[in-house]
């Protein structure tokens, strides 16, 4: 399964004069040679790399906004605390919503499926690899242009300031006269440009490149998940899109969308933002749910249970997800009926999700449950999201939300399902594939007792804030008066953001300290399938070879690997038939031809924040920023494939670069470039 | 690893930036003078943050020296970048001797090219900014050419090659480029037409265009064979009926097309007075924040 | 070992249905902006009713809905390896593009003149920002067909490249599909 | 014994309290408790959502326990801890029976919480458009129709009262600032909107909220069954004091509602110029009155008129009032193209409140005890905080972030001496 890229063969000079053709192909566009340090990182186009960056990345902001968490919990600790002026914290709580959901969250799952769905359908790479970096560098691009606010132009002057939702017209040039709201536009359509381009990618690439057998049935939930996730991507990212170009247009050029002397009307931003941002927490949700339906299976040595039901309860929730956008808004004034039809569809928003959670526990229910690590983290993930889930069932009836919404039992309920649900469920994943990812073990102690600083860190910090919320705290506020009875539960809650922050920590400190602990050979090789686990990723070395496969996998089951492991004797008892080693793939199939690294995907990447500083400070950048993109995008076209033999595939021979190109980013990037 | 030409053009965007931080802070307002009794501080910083904050003295000379200092400075990293067509590195591969500049296949245009534009780089500088600016972009271009194809001449020893190499690097990007440019004239040219005919005319202009268009389209597609020279003979006296009717209706000018609302004008205009005054200036935002501290 | 991908058809036409279909969302995105506040004029403003000049309008549709007829007859003459009759086509399909391009420009520039800026009321906002961002999306096809063309005269557009101008196809025909939606619900769906 | 299991039970015992906790909505004294409804539609709410949290609590409850169980009962011990083994030590090739799923199980378990949601659903949309419904008859109406337009404000709100049954009736006819009064067990219809951005109107202990958006009025019910004062507190962000924008509701009996409708409808005159707050008088038209109205003292420039008070912008009524015809339950407003008015509180019975600056400040230091002991028409008559008011006319940004100078948004510092700051103070208190 060999991808090409480009159409032009290397220039060979073998015209008229007879001149000996040059060792290396002449011309200007020569792709990289893999294989030095970092450069292999910086111009790859390897899933797994790409998918690894995503996940430094995603940790990274996480880390960066849970520090903006911290210095928030700080100002709560007590009553009238002044750590953060009201300036400071109402930025302080934009930076966190936005870099915690658009610069961890987000990209935390696309790790998780950058890394994966190629290995779980068996493939060797992605649809458009060079898609695929250039829709990394684009996220981190506009990540840093974002956290590049706190500093360009003074020390937090022109960070966002209006949440993360920025409600019009608060966010308009004439409430939020800095540049924070432009930055905070312009950077989430950049990151915007980068997952609507990897969905495109990554539909495709499990559309069309399953391996032979695999039919959409036999994938695995976690592949089928992040597929849900990347079709709720491709429709919501157009809609933020919109929306962000509207409030740029009247921020920069005194277009009246939200200007209510015109007539607008703010409802508008709300619908629009919300039609993305519903849809979005299943985002971010859903690759979560398949990261633990991989886990429990393979620690209880169980299949999943009704697997079927766990794929169309998935697909249920992205449909139903639609639907709900307005209950955001209960209070808006949108009108009794639209408030009770929303009401109504908000609610049976359970019923798949609680499928979900009564298929896991029946997965469990009978099996030889292992509580390692990973599993411990997948069994919270069922009891936490849980209690998110039933808080946001109250809010559902939109009656009991007029008394919620905007307090801190909102934030509570969206902390048990984001906390709770999704970054336990990563840190699980992370415990899961490290030893595949890397090669080593993460060790199992300081993982347990990570585990238990955060989850009890996690629920001292979230649990309290139901009832500072029932007790009527608002939200977003930068303090509170001593005599609303307050106190005691914000106190507490920031002891539990420390401790989050102590386990975090703790993972970074367990990942240092195990890879030593490798280096130096105390701890054993992970082998190709440490915990015998089920999916074809788990079918080929660890840490996995360039190629993924040494050879075209077959599929005949779902769980092949699992069953090419075990099988039944006669009295249905499950038995060995082979070893995982022996059924893996070991790597050493060198004659696989892989699409080269390409140094175009950066080049254009790097064009777009320079476009979004030239629109914000002076025009003259967007030309530089323009240039960038034009450059990068006719390299890319232009660039020759370096192997000459690599053009025998039918879907190769150049076509997917040109049309790659055409399709997909030009339209993007033109979009971003001609505004006028 | 630097090859001459390298040297020379970064030689080039380092005179280019210096020679605009001097014209930059020389033409400052020495009103605001705080150094050397007639510089401005402002200048100083505009001039050396490439505009970014303070501000420069006259813009136009400015940016053209930065953008002549930038393209030099592009055009040096590609020499670099593209050092298999740079004679150094070829000779390195062909142990040491330097392959002789051979004399170009193709004809060469880019002289005339570059005399009009210095003709029109003239003239703007009398009459306006604009053409002055197509006329500095025409030089550019030519030089940019000229280099490329003085590269290429002496790339390897094959002429044949040469120009094929030459071809290979710049085809990509003059070609798309003129064909942009050609879409965006008949576009102007046919929005031209459009403004300067009455409104009714528009239609039916509209109309005989696209079915002029469509219908010989149509014919060339049913005939079995046509002549090369025929094709290229209607396209072009299309192509010049279209650029002469629209310079034609561009000096004509637009029909007239009045306000509809009298009053209206009024009020949009005060409006847009105010957006302008949010928007135009954005620094006043962050000074009027900055007294606030 | 001959590729084959799973559904059959290549990556480069599924993803352009899969961007397809993540446009329409944005231009329903758009539509809807425009149908919430194309009435939000003040009585004395300009709105659609004084500004819309429907006859020139249905001309320039219909020199677009024209252009996706072209870009047909040009697949198909490529399909049969008709090089010679694909580039008349291709060529006119472009210039009918351009047609409709410079129409726009035309209704955009009399619009201003007549007094309707894109700050002055919500209808000119919307109106500007939704036609703009399609005649965007005409003009990025008008490039595609011209470097479809470029290839072709190069000698690198035959038969066996057919797809590619099939997928430039596909994205003429959204566009034209979008402009007829637009089309209908802005020019003629009655104030 | 197993150690993680044990704090995991320990763990979920305290989850359970910290749910039981918050349905019972321990801790006392919270002014804004939600599950502390003094009024009909506040009740009808917790009536709803006691129920709710009970099935909540249920499912909770299953669910935690069928983790705990599973994990107990289906834990395989691992065999003794081996140092190397990341597996945690298991190397057992034994496996549980393989069941792949129950078909009857998972319709049981779709149908279940189906129709379990389905049966919340309806009970509580019918709840929900009652709760909406506020065009039915004002319950427990003694008092003429008292309808008052809601105008948030960065980073207070205005009153608007509307009183039928009055002379002038349908007339504008007073405003106010922070607390709005209303007669107790009777339900007052409010318009919710604003001037600049979304705000949110909520008294907690009343009804739930309601967002007051620029360029619609909502219709909002808000009831109290008791005498007293209760707390509110914005809640949509709206910028930089969002924080400090608060409010009250006051119910009073409905004489003594009447009595301050009375006292609210009276102007002002002119001090004579021996009046020992003359001084203050005069201080106040020329620092203060370009922005603070005190009716029949100051004139306020107004579209080139000089009007009374700054309610002279608003529009009749009717414009907003609910429309009959079950459409269209959002009027238009038309004042708010004046987008950050520059409007200021209407000071003209600024003493006869308890609290000012968006209430974030308390007038008087005991006004709850006050206010809920029914002492609240007659609130001036007891000792105010006079530094505090003191530090608010020294340096208001201080005490209260507020926006950018140059946006009419906040009150500047006038950088007063302190003489003034008293002549002010005195003159203030006497606006009773
Ligand atoms: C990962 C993210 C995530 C997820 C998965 C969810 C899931 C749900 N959310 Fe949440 N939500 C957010 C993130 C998320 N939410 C965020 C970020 C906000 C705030 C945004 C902001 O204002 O800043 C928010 C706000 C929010 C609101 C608006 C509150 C307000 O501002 O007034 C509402 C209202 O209905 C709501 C409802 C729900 C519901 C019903 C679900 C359901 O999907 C939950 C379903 C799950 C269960 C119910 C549990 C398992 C089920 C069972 C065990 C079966 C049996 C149960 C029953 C029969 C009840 N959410
Ligand atoms: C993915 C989403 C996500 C995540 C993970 C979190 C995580 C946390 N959030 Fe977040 N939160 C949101 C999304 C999220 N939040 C959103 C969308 C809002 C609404 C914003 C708005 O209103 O606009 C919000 C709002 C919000 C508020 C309300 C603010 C307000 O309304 O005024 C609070 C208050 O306590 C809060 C707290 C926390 C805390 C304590 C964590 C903790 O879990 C964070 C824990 C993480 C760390 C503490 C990491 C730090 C680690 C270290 C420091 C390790 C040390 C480093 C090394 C050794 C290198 N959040
Ligand atoms: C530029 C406008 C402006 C001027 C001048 C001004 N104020 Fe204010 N004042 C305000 C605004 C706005 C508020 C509401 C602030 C808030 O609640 O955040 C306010 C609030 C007050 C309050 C609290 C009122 C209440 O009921 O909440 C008092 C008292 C007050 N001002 C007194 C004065 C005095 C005395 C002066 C003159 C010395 C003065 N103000 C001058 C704008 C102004
Ligand atoms: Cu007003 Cu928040
Ligand atoms: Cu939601």
């Amino acid at each position: 399964m060999t991808i090409v890229e480009s159409e032009e063969t290397p220039l060979e000079l073998e015209s008229a004069g007879g001149q000996p053709p040059a060792e290396k192909p002449l011309g200007a566009f020569t792709r990289p040679q893999g294989g030095n340090g970092w450069k292999d990182w910086l111009f790859t186009v390897d899933h797994k790399k790409i998918g690894i960056m995503y996940g430094a990345a995603g940790l990274l902001f996480f880390v960066i906004g849970g520090i903006y968490a911290l210095f928030m919990r700080l100002q709560l600790s007590r009553p009238g605390n002044s750590i953060l002026s009201a300036e400071t914290y109402n930025q302080v709580f934009t930076m966190h919503g936005v870099v915690m959901v658009f610069l961890a969250a987000i990209p935390l799952g696309a790790a998780f499926a950058n890394y994966l769905i190629p290995l779980q359908i068996g493939a060797r790479d992605v649809a458009f690899p060079r898609l695929n970096a250039f829709s990394f560098w684009v996220f981190l691009g506009g990540g840093l242009f974002l956290l590049s606010s706190m500093f360009i132009g003074g020390w937090w002057e022109n960070s966002p300031d209006g949440g993360w939702f920025a409600y019009s017209p608060n966010t308009g040039v004439l409430f939020s006269p800095s540049k924070g709201i432009d930055f905070f536009a312009i950077g989430l359509q950049i990151t915007g440009i980068a997952s609507l381009v990897g969905a495109i990618n990554l539909i495709v690439t499990v559309l069309n490149m399953r391996a032979p057998g695999m039919t959409l049935m036999k994938m695995p939930i976690l592949t089928w998940m992040l597929f849900i996730v990347q079709m709720l991507l491709l429709f919501a990212m157009p809609v933020i899109s919109v929306a962000l170009f509207l409030l740029t247009f009247d921020r920069l050029f005194g277009a009246n969308f939200f200007n209510v002397a015109e007539g607008a009307d703010p409802l508008l931003w709300q619908h629009l933002f919300w039609i993305f941002g519903h849809p979005e927490v299943y985002v971010l949700i859903l690759p979560s749910f398949g990261v633990i339906s991989e886990i429990i299976p393979t620690f209880s040595r169980k299949p999943i249970f009704g697997y079927p039901f766990m794929v169309f309860s998935g697909i249920a929730i992205g449909f139903m997800g639609w639907g709900v956008w307005a209950h955001h808004m209960f209070a808006s004034g949108v009108g009794p009926v639209a408030v009770a039809a929303f009401s109504v569809s908000t609610m049976f928003i359970a019923v798949p999700t609680g499928v979900k959670i009564l298929n896991w526990l029946a997965t469990m229910w009978g099996g030889r449950i292992r509580f390692t690590t990973p599993m411990l983290y997948a069994t919270a993930v069922v009891a936490m999201f849980t209690i998110g889930g039933l808080s946001g069932v109250t809010h559902s009836l939109a009656a009991a939300d007029s008394q919620q919404t905007d307090t801190y039992y909102i934030v509570a309920h969206f902390h048990y399902v984001i906390f709770g649900g999704i970054i336990l469920g990563f840190f699980g994943g992370f415990y899961f594939w490290w030893p595949k990812i890397f090669g080593y073990f993460l060790s199992e102690k300081i993982g347990k007792s990570s585990f238990w600083v955060m989850v009890i860190g996690f629920n001292l910090t979230f649990g309290p804030m139901h009832i500072l919320g029932l007790q009527g705290m608002s939200r977003r506020i930068q303090t509170y008066s001593s005599g609303q009875g307050f106190d005691l539960w914000n106190l507490v809650a920031t002891i539990g953001a420390f401790m989050i922050a102590i386990a975090t920590a703790m993972f970074i400190g367990n990942v240092i300290v195990s890879r030593k602990a490798f280096k130096a050979g105390k701890t054993p090789a992970p082998g190709p399938d440490p915990w015998d686990a089920r999916s074809l990723e788990w079918m080929t070395a660890s840490p996995v070879p360039e190629h993924n496969f040494d050879e075209t996998i077959h599929v005949e089951k779902q769980d092949e690997f699992w069953h090419r492991k075990w099988g039944k004797n006669e009295e249905g008892q499950v038995v060995r038939r082979a070893t995982a080693e022996e059924v893996a793939h070991d790597g050493s199939n060198t004659n696989v031809h892989l699409p080269s690294p390409s140094y175009w995907p950066l080049v254009a990447a790097i064009g777009l924040p320079i476009i979004g500083y030239g629109l914000i400070y002076n025009l003259l950048l967007c030309v530089l920023g323009g240039l960038f993109v034009l450059g990068g995008l006719y390299g890319w076209v232009f660039e020759p494939v370096d192997d000459p033999n690599a053009d025998n595939h039918d879907h190769g021979d150049g076509q997917d670069s040109y049309a790659e190109l055409e399709t997909a980013e030009v339209t993007n990037a033109s979009e971003d470039t001609t505004i006028e | 690893m630097f090859s001459p030409g390298f040297r020379l053009f970064m030689g080039f965007a380092g005179f280019g930036l210096i020679a605009a931080f001097f014209y930059a802070v020389v033409t400052g307002d020495g009103g605001g003078a705080d150094y050397l009794g007639f510089i401005d501080a402002e200048v100083w910083v505009g001039a050396a943050s490439l505009g970014w904050s303070g501000g420069v003295g006259d813009h136009v000379g400015y940016v053209i020296l930065v953008m002549f200092a930038i393209v030099s400075a592009g055009l040096a990293i590609m020499l670099t970048a593209f050092r298999d067509a740079d004679s150094d590195a070829v000779s390195e591969l062909n142990d040491g001797t330097l392959p002789p500049a051979q004399s170009p296949v193709s004809y060469n245009y880019w002289p005339i090219i570059g005399a009009v534009g210095l003709g029109t780089l003239v003239t703007g500088l009398v009459t306006h900014a604009a053409i002055f600016v197509v006329g500095l972009i025409l030089i550019l271009t030519t030089a940019f050419e000229l280099m490329m194809s003085a590269w290429a001449d002496r790339a390897t020893g094959d002429p044949i090659a040469n120009a094929e190499l030459r071809n290979r690097i710049m085809k990509p990007v003059e070609v798309p480029i003129l064909g942009v440019i050609g879409i965006a004239v008949a576009v102007i040219c046919a929005s031209r037409i459009f403004l300067a005919v009455s409104k009714s005319w528009a239609i039916w202009v509209a109309v005989i265009i696209s079915a002029v268009v469509f219908l010989s389209a149509l014919a060339f597609a049913l005939a079995e064979k046509v002549n090369r020279n025929v094709v290229a003979g209607v396209l072009a006296t299309g192509a010049i009926a279209l650029l002469a009717s629209g310079v034609a209706s561009a000096v004509v000018g637009e029909r007239d097309m009045s306000h509809h609302h009298g009053e209206h004008s009024e009020h949009s205009e005060s409006h847009e007075g105010e957006n302008g005054e949010e928007h135009s200036d954005q620094g006043s935002h962050s000074d009027m924040k900055e007294s606030d501290k | 070992m001959s590729e084959t991908t799973t559904l059959g058809v290549s990556h480069d036409k599924l993803g352009m249905w899969v961007f397809l279909g993540s446009d329409c969302l944005l231009f329903g995105a758009l539509i809807s902006t425009y149908m919430l506040y194309k009435d939000r004029i003040g009585p004395t403003d300009l709105g659609p009713e004084e500004m819309f000049d429907i006859p020139f309008t249905s001309v320039s549709s219909f020199v677009l809905l024209m252009s996706s007829l072209t870009v047909v007859l040009a697949i198909t003459a490529l399909r049969r390896n008709d090089i010679r009759r694909s580039r008349i086509w291709l060529l006119s399909t472009a210039i009918l593009g351009a047609i409709f391009v410079g129409g726009q420009v035309y209704e955009f520039t009399a619009f201003y003149r007549e007094g309707l800026g894109y700050t002055t009321n919500l209808f000119g906002t919307a109106f500007f920002t939704l036609t703009g961002f399609h005649g965007v999306h005409v003009t990025v096809g008008i490039i595609f067909l011209m470097s479809m063309y470029i290839q072709s005269m190069r000698g690198k557009l035959t038969s066996a490249q057919e797809e590619r101008l099939e997928i430039i196809g596909l994205y003429w025909h959204f566009v034209d599909v979008v402009w007829i939606v637009i089309f209908t619900i802005v020019y003629l769906f009655p104030q | 014994m197993n150690a993680p299991l044990k704090r995991k039970i320990t763990w979920a015992l305290g989850l359970a309290t910290f749910a039981f906790l918050a349905l019972t909505g321990c801790a006392g004294n919270a002014p804004l408790d939600t599950l502390d409804p003094a009024g009909r539609k506040s009740e009808g709410i917790s009536d709803l959502i006691n129920p709710i949290f009970v099935i909540a609590g249920i499912v909770f409850i299953f669910i935690q326990g069928a983790v705990l169980y599973i994990g107990w009962k289906y834990k395989v011990r691992a065999p003794k801890k081996n140092e190397e083994s990341f597996d945690g030590g298991y190397t057992d090739e034994e496996f549980p029976e393989q069941v792949h799923g129950h078909f009857g199980a998972e319709i049981s378990w779709t149908i279940g919480p189906t129709i379990l949601m389905a049966a919340i659903a309806i009970f509580s949309v019918g709840f929900l458009l009652n709760l909406d419904d506020v065009d039915a008859a004002p319950e427990g109406a003694t008092y003429p129709d008292v309808e008052v337009l809601v105008v948030g404000q960065q980073w207070w709100w205005e009153y608007h009262y509307y009183l039928d049954g009055i002379e002038g009736a349908n007339e504008p006819h007073f405003v106010t600032a922070n607390e709005i009064v209303i007669p107790v067990d009777q339900d007052v219809r409010i318009y919710t909107t604003s001037r600049d951005v979304i705000h949110s109107f909520w008294i907690p202990r009343l009804n739930g909220k309601k967002d007051a958006v620029p360029g619609r009025t909502t219709p909002w019910v808000i009831q109290s069954n008791e005498v007293g004062r209760f707390a509110g507190q914005c809640t949509e962000f709206c910028g930089l004091s969002h924080a400090y924008m608060r409010m009250y509701t006051v119910a009073l009996p409905h004489e003594e509602f009447s009595s301050w409708v009375d006292n609210q409808i009276q102007f002002r005159t002119p001090l004579a110029e021996d009046d020992p707050n003359y001084e203050g008088e005069q201080l106040f038209i020329t620092n203060c009155a370009r922005c603070h109205a005190i009716n029949g003292v100051t004139g306020r420039e107004m579209n080139g008129e000089t009007v009374a008070d700054s309610m002279a912008m608003y529009g009749n009524i009717e414009e907003f009032r609910n429309h009959s015809d079950g459409t269209l339950s959002q009027g238009k407003y038309t004042g708010a193209a004046n987008l950050t008015s520059g409007a200021a509180p209407n000071l003209t019975h600024f003493a006869s409140r308890s609290s000012y600056a968006g209430s974030f400040f308390e007038l008087y230091p005991n006004a709850q005890e006050i206010a809920d002991e029914g002492g609240y028409l007659d609130i001036s008559e007891n000792d105010y905080a006079r530094g505090t008011l003191e530090a608010w006319l020294r340096n208001s940004p201080k005490e209260k972030p507020n926006a950018q100078p140059g946006q009419a948004r906040g009150m500047p510092n006038l950088n007063l001496s302190e003489a003034q700051i008293d002549l002010l103070v005195d003159y203030l208190m006497t606006l009773n």
